[in-house]
């Protein structure tokens, strides 16, 4: 059986790249129509392939570790390319597979009247690619090929319109910030080779423990000893905040909304973004060894959960509202490996890969309807003209909210649930972060959701004329997201998280002190129960008042919002403002880089290396010619004086040095004497 | 008793006497030139009171050496004192300065 | 002390006061001839000398050499060359104290370098009279002919070439005389050489229509 | 393994003499004879290196192809080639690079194109010499000899500031050799033969090793360019052609990192161990700073020469960081990757540094200016140019999957070894490295068209597209498959770093 899962594996790899390939250099050949038809045809092999890959792991216990090829060797060292296929990787790839197809076919309509279109599609199809290499992955460096693949992809497009000066200005902010977490990721790839020996994630798997046993340390800064767990574990994990967007290096995902709709469906909600979730629970077996980092990721995922949270309420585009959701959803789901309930985690990433995906389809249904306009100001009472978008859209913001029996409520009251019962340091911080954010989320999304369908119409007129329902390649992915959206957190919260021996096998590690989920499966009785349960907790009220709110203060009194922001004029120019981690990163990192490249090049290379050293030699012996020419003047008694000059000198050392009999001696012997 | 210091000392006047002049008769070329004459004649003498003194022959050769090269000096140097003086009319040394850098 | 000795010191000092006034002289006279002749004087004072110094065969060579040929041509070049004197002495007196004072620091140095305690009769006895059959010209002879046998061919050789070239130098060119001034040469510049024209190839010379109409 | 048949010569003195035939095709009238007789030169030389990589012996590190005759039977001169396996890929290197120049300088060069031609058939044969070369003086003649073509072409085919951009590459470039001479004469004087070999199990006190050492720094160090005699660099490129600028950053820097490998480990291993922490400290300052002084840059040329002077640190960095690992980890088989790390480096960096250089002359050649800011927008024009340039600029960035990411991620990985600072501060070159290239393509390649001069430009044509699918080619297949290149170091290097860890006090 592992050889079939290969084969499908590799098919299911390769057949996006091909796709790309493509889409990519045979445009001319294949034409639009072709384009997209070839790119979408074998995004659906890989969705079969994924799809059978998923039946033989999940129902017939197969799994697949093996190489493809060899990378590299080096020394003792080698590299491959290899597949690593258990549960995790094989519900990863039917998130993947399965929203990329449907984006592929909701691009058809999107960039219906584009110029780039099939370039969009070739990017598209690289990105699978790319993610699937990265999921797919058994040791570090394919998981750091994928990685850097979807950021690279990612930045392509962000920057899509490239002849839009803030798109590519997102892009390349993009990809900055993502690097810094690369930075850090590759830091850690290097730990674990110096550590283990190795980059296979088997054999790290299996020596953690004994590296923990071992309490190795490395001292970083000298005098102190960090446990190399916790350094490796740290050090992913910047990797991770860079790609999931966590606090600090969140400061990208706002911008990527420059690029085209499906692609923040696909790119910055669903899949990519995710990633560093799917690492968190694939290094599970690392991350549980070491409570300091799992702390660290615990804090900053649910300080992200609540403050990136806030300042989407603020925003007026509405896909930067969804995307500050979205920072928000991955603190969450950081919060939740922080609090090792790492297949809370995954099953909130499955859930918001398709609410999310949703959220932004909708919204770019409404864009497009819209002729790409994205401020909530110029919209509301949508409702009447885009009965389809409409109710999707409502589906999404319920499942986001948590509203029972929706899937974001299974996924996210676990992690609210889970945090809460966790023991590892911050917890309550933590845990109150995660409350008020649940609040917060409902408050934002039906704040754009009240303001974009309900309410006054505040569409420009010649816009009204043009408003319809979207075609069919773009409504048909909606409903096909929204029916996942709401059924499969009942259907798979208890399978996968509470189930004793639950579907993602062995795949994730848990140590039993910390294992939250297992506490909360004993309150788990089916999914209607955990529904009706819902009703006497605090996030369900927390979220019901967050719709509340939004309720009242963007449909039912909208101008008490203009009251409101007066009152707290403060906190609402800090949120504006985004805590201010644009401005800083300008200033500091940005320009701070640009002055410091400036003044080392002008400064130090340009004038004291080039000007002062190099040139500066060049000059001094100029200068010295010139000064040994001005004695060449001549004149020959200036020749006879330094003459002269010279035998006062020699005389007067001969005199201090008392060499004169050494004086004699040179005129007596005999120099020219024939032997 | 004539000290070989006397002799010495005796050169060493000589010599300072000819430098002096080489100083003083900057521009003359042609007393610069006697001046030079001067000066192996301070060497020679101290040469020759070596040879005596130390009773080696050596000194005496030097001395026959410096003569035969001092007359070819001066047969050269004059000859070039008179080629200056037929392609550039003058004899001042202030005036040959081509070789300046 | 005998009388020769006394006779030896008499003869020395007077010819080594004889050298240092015709030294001065010549370094001072504003006559070259004057110098010159000078000169002569000194060279035979030294000569004086180099015989009391049992060194017989230099002092005649100093004499035939040049007294009898170096400084007669000394005389005829000066005599030969109109020069104008004047011009030249009248920085003597400027250049008179740093004469002095180079003068001054050279004997200091050298006569403190061959002060009677390092080169006294102490330190190097006065050698005994040769005997009457000593020969200065066979020693000298002797070893000039065996030691410095390649040295003395080499000077014969220097003689040779100095003879020769001397004459060459010395010797009229049948071209007919040009002044070189060769720092004017190095700087002359492409505009000296050659001068761009501007002429105005076509205009005059074709009749305008005006011209024509005017005929 | 020995042939009968002297491949190695005929690489060296084919070009040479087929750039004879070029001369005599005379002035520009008869320039498309010149052209196609380079072109089929370099094709040749090309086609000769398939023989050169199957037929070479992976197991072995002793020099394979060997040639040797006595050239100057006074001194113990011999005309000696061979090749191991770090040589063999800087040879193949050195032909593709030709062929990727004559096809890049086929329209752009149009005046004295024999010579322009010649020029670089001369140098090919050079730098073949160079890297084949097994006897000291005859690698000295090739290194030296080299010079002259290049200078030529930067001084000739030049842009406005060439004069003063050649003398500085000729002046730097041989301050340092004639201080290796020196150190090569010595070497011959104790070892009794010019032999390279032969200098490797001569015994050296510390203090002779250091001064050695330093010598060869000297002049090695002026080609890689270590910081702070890089700044030959940009001007050179700035003002070269883009074929010269090519050559330069393809195959001249490399020539200081062989050095070092040829002559600096192996012959005074003692003082390399001794001045390892000299070399680790000028590496990361050319990595983190001159990053940083990439930034800054306004003129796209100079940009990517200083990106090269940051991303030959990083061989550098693999080079000298074997001593520290192998003190942290006990074992010698670790600091295979390092070092292997860093010819990958050098050799990715040919094709993709390479590469942006004939991107930036292809630019040059249209809208006669380097400046960013003359820049904006190309990519609307000129699609397939962006797109390799895009992916070029990724190689540059060491994006996984093109070949400048194996040559980093070898070195980041094998220096945390050593070090952690030395890695954390190598693998800074992640994010000043995208920086300063991804900044410098969304000025010149995104944004509005500004210019009208812009907005009608035609897209490269087919003679470019093929110099750099060739190019985009080695880079992807570096990238995705590496091992196709280590497996052919990998025994040369395993001997290097026994010989440069034999103590010889």
């Amino acid at each position: 059986m592992s050889e079939t899962i290969r084969t499908l594996s590799l098919i299911m790899v390769c057949a996006p790249l091909l796709g790309s390939i493509l889409a990519g250099l045979f445009s001319k050949i294949l034409g639009r129509k072709g384009s997209h038809r070839a790119t979408i045809g074998l995004m659906l092999v890989s969705l079969g392939c994924a799809i059978a890959i998923w039946i033989l792991v999940i129902f017939h216990g197969g799994s697949y570790v093996g190489t493809i090829y060899v990378w590299g060797l080096s020394g003792r060292y080698h590299f491959d390319i290899g597949f690593m296929i258990d549960n995790l990787t094989a519900w990863l790839m039917i998130v993947v597979t399965f929203v990329s197809t449907l984006v592929h076919i909701y691009s058809i309509g999107y960039m219906a009247d584009d110029d780039g279109y099939t370039r969009f599609f070739c990017y598209m199809s690289l990105f699978t690619f790319a993610m699937l290499m990265l999921i797919t992955a058994n040791n570090f460096l394919q998981l750091y090929f994928g990685w850097e693949g979807v950021g690279l992809v990612s930045y392509l497009l962000i920057g899509f319109w490239y002849q839009k000066e803030t798109a590519v200005f997102g892009s390349l902010k993009a990809f900055l910030v993502n690097r810094v977490g690369d930075f850090g990721f590759i830091i850690g790839i290097a730990a674990v080779l110096t550590y283990f020996n190795t980059i296979d994630y088997q054999t790290v798997f299996a020596n953690a423990q004994r590296l923990f046993d071992a309490n190795t340390t490395i001292s970083v800064f000298p005098g102190t000893h960090w446990s190399v767990l916790t350094v490796i574990c740290i050090t992913l994990f910047i990797g991770a905040m860079g790609k999931s967007a966590q606090m600090p290096l969140h400061v990208w995902l706002p911008e990527s909304m420059e690029g085209p709709t499906p692609i923040s469906a696909l790119i910055h909600a669903a899949t990519m973004v995710t990633a560093g979730i799917f690492m968190l629970a694939r290094m599970s077996p690392l991350f549980e060894l070491s409570q300091t980092a799992l702390t660290l990721v615990l804090v900053i995922g649910a300080t992200g959960a609540l403050f990136t949270g806030m300042v989407g309420v603020v925003q007026h585009d509405i896909k930067r509202v969804i995307a500050y959701s979205t920072l928000s959803q991955l603190g969450y789901m950081t919060a939740a490996c922080g609090a090792s309930a790492f297949a809370a985690g995954i099953f909130h990433l499955m859930t918001h890969a398709c609410f999310k995906a949703l959220l932004f389809l909708a919204a770019g249904s409404v864009i497009t309807a819209m002729h790409h306009e994205q401020d909530l100001r110029k919209m509301g009472g949508l409702y009447k003209y885009m009965p389809i978008t409409y109710i999707t859209f409502l589906v999404g913001a319920l499942a986001l909210s948590a509203i029972p029996p929706f899937a974001g409520f299974y996924s996210k009251d676990a992690i609210i649930e889970a945090v809460h019962n966790s023991t590892i340091p911050g917890h309550t911080y933590s845990y109150y972060c995660v409350l008020f954010g649940s609040f917060v989320t409902a408050l934002y999304i039906f704040r754009a959701f009240f303001l974009a369908f309900h309410g006054k119409e505040r569409i420009p007129a010649d816009t009204k004329k043009h408003l319809r329902e979207s075609p069919w390649v773009m409504w048909v992915p909606l409903i096909a997201l929204a029916i996942p959206s709401t059924v499969i957190g009942a259907l798979l919260a208890y399978p996968l998280l509470y189930k004793a021996n639950s579907l993602f096998g062995n795949s994730i590690f848990v140590l039993p002190k910390y294992d939250v989920l297992k506490g909360m499966a004993a309150n788990y009785h089916g999914w209607f129960s955990y529904a009706l349960h819902a009703f006497i907790t605090w996030p369900f009220w927390f979220a019901v008042s967050g719709i509340f709110t939004a309720w009242f203060c963007c449909w039912y009194m909208p101008n008490i919002r203009e009251v409101i922001t007066r009152r707290i004029a403060w906190f609402y120019y800090i949120l504006v403002k985004k805590y201010g981690f644009d401005d800083f990163n300008q200033i500091v990192f940005a320009h701070g880089g640009r002055r410091l490249g400036q003044f080392f090049y002008y400064v130090t290379d340009a004038k004291f290396i080039d000007d002062y050293l190099v040139n500066g030699s060049g000059r001094a012996i100029q200068w010295g010619a010139r000064m040994v020419r001005r004695i060449q003047s001549g004149y020959l008694y200036h020749y006879a004086f330094a003459m002269i000059i010279g035998l006062l000198v020699f005389l007067g050392w001969l005199e201090i040095t008392d060499t004169h009999i050494g004086l004699f001696k040179l005129l007596t012997s005999n120099y020219f004497t024939v032997e | 008793m004539i000290s070989l210091s006397s002799y010495l000392i005796l050169g060493a006047v000589l010599f300072g006497l000819s430098i002096a002049g080489i100083v003083l008769n900057r521009r003359n070329i042609i007393t610069l030139l006697m001046c030079v004459e001067l000066m192996l004649l301070a060497v020679n003498t101290n040469f020759i009171a070596f040879a005596h003194y130390l009773n080696d022959i050596a000194g005496e050769v030097f001395v026959f050496f410096i003569l035969t090269v001092a007359a070819a000096e001066t047969a050269i140097g004059l000859a070039i004192i008179v080629l200056v003086y037929r392609n550039r009319n003058t004899i001042d040394v202030a005036a040959l300065d081509s070789l300046k850098g | 002390m005998t009388i020769n000795m006394i006779l030896e010191q008499i003869v020395f000092y007077a010819a080594a006061v004889t050298i240092v006034f015709a030294g001065i002289m010549v370094i001072g006279s504003r006559n070259p001839v004057r110098g010159a002749l000078f000169l002569v004087l000194a060279f035979v004072a030294s000569a004086i000398l180099w015989i009391l110094l049992e060194a017989e065969f230099l002092a005649l060579a100093l004499i035939f050499v040049y007294v009898g040929a170096v400084m007669t041509l000394f005389l005829f070049v000066v005599m030969m060359l109109d020069i104008n004197l004047e011009p030249m002495k009248t920085r003597f007196v400027r250049y008179l104290p740093l004469g002095l004072l180079v003068m001054a620091l050279v004997l200091v140095l050298v006569i403190f370098a061959v002060a009677p305690q390092h080169f006294g009769t102490a330190k190097y006895a006065v050698p005994q009279h040769a005997s009457a059959s000593y020969s200065n010209v066979k020693e000298l002879g002797s070893v000039l002919y065996t030691t410095y046998m390649y040295p003395f061919e080499l000077a014969s050789v220097l003689l040779l070439v100095a003879i020769i070239a001397a004459i060459s130098l010395a010797l009229p060119s049948s071209r007919k005389r040009r002044l070189q001034r060769p720092g004017e040469q190095v700087q002359v510049k492409r505009e000296d050489r050659l001068r761009m024209v501007k002429m105005q190839a076509e205009k005059k010379i074709l009749p305008s229509r005006k011209w024509l109409k005017k005929r | 393994m020995t042939t009968t048949f002297p491949l190695l010569s005929v690489l060296i003195w084919l070009p040479i003499i087929s750039a004879g035939v070029i001369m005599m095709t005379g002035g520009d009238e008869n320039a498309n004879w010149a052209r196609w007789i380079a072109m089929v030169a370099s094709v040749i030389g090309l086609l000769l290196c398939i023989p050169l990589y199957t037929h070479f012996d992976v197991n072995t590190p002793k020099m394979q192809f060997v040639e040797n005759f006595v050239w100057i039977k006074a001194y113990g001169v011999h005309y000696g080639l061979g090749v191991d396996g770090i040589s063999m890929p800087m040879v193949i290197l050195t032909t593709i690079t030709t062929l990727v120049v004559v096809l890049a300088s086929w329209t752009t060069i149009k005046t004295k194109v024999a010579q322009y031609m010649a020029a670089f058939l001369v140098m090919q044969g050079m730098m073949v010499g160079v890297f084949a070369a097994t006897d000291a003086i005859l690698f000295y003649v090739f290194w030296e000899g080299m010079l002259i073509p290049i200078y030529l072409s930067i001084g000739i085919w030049g842009s406005a500031n060439r004069s003063y951009a050649s003398i500085k590459f000729f002046l730097f470039t041989f301050f340092g050799s004639a201080l290796m001479l020196v150190a090569l004469l010595y070497l011959r004087i104790h070892s009794g033969s010019f032999a390279i070999e032969s200098f490797y199990p001569l015994k050296l006190s510390m203090i002779v090793q250091i001064f050695i050492f330093i010598a060869f720094l000297l002049a090695f160090a002026v080609k890689v360019p270590m910081w702070p005699v890089h700044t030959w660099l940009p001007d050179a490129h700035t003002e070269a052609p883009a074929g010269g600028s090519v050559v330069l950053a393809a195959l001249m820097l490399k020539m200081g990192v062989y050095g070092f490998l040829r002559f600096s480990l192996p012959i005074v291993p003692n003082a390399c161990q001794q001045l390892d922490w000299l070399m680790i400290v000028l590496s990361l300052i050319a990595i983190v700073y001159i990053g940083f002084v990439a930034i800054a840059q306004t003129d796209t040329k100079r940009l990517i020469a200083y990106s090269s002077v940051a991303h030959m640190g990083f061989a550098t960095l693999g080079c000298f960081m074997i001593y520290l690992i192998v003190k942290a980890t006990g074992n010698i088989a670790d600091a295979y990757v390092s070092l292997e790390g860093a010819m990958v480096q050098m050799i990715s960096h040919a094709f993709s540094t390479g590469a942006l250089f004939v991107g930036v002359g292809v630019l040059y050649d249209r809208l006669h200016t380097r400046n960013i800011s003359d820049f904006g927008g190309i990519t609307k024009p000129m699609p397939i140019f962006a797109s390799f340039m895009m992916l070029f600029a990724m190689s540059n960035v060491g994006l996984p999957g093109t070949s400048g990411f194996v040559g980093e991620f070898m070195i980041i990985l094998s220096s945390f070894q050593g070090n952690f600072w030395v890695a954390v501060f190598a693998a800074s070159t992640l994010v000043i490295a995208s920086a300063y290239t991804l900044w410098m393509f969304k000025r010149v390649f995104f944004g509005q068209v500004v210019r009208t001069e812009i907005a009608a430009l035609k897209d490269i044509s087919a003679l470019d597209t093929m110099a750099f699918t060739i190019l985009a080619a080695v880079v992807l297949l570096i990238g995705v498959y590496p091992q196709g290149l280590l497996r052919v170091l990998h025994a040369s290097v395993g001997h290097l770093l026994q010989l440069a860890h034999v103590s010889k006090l």
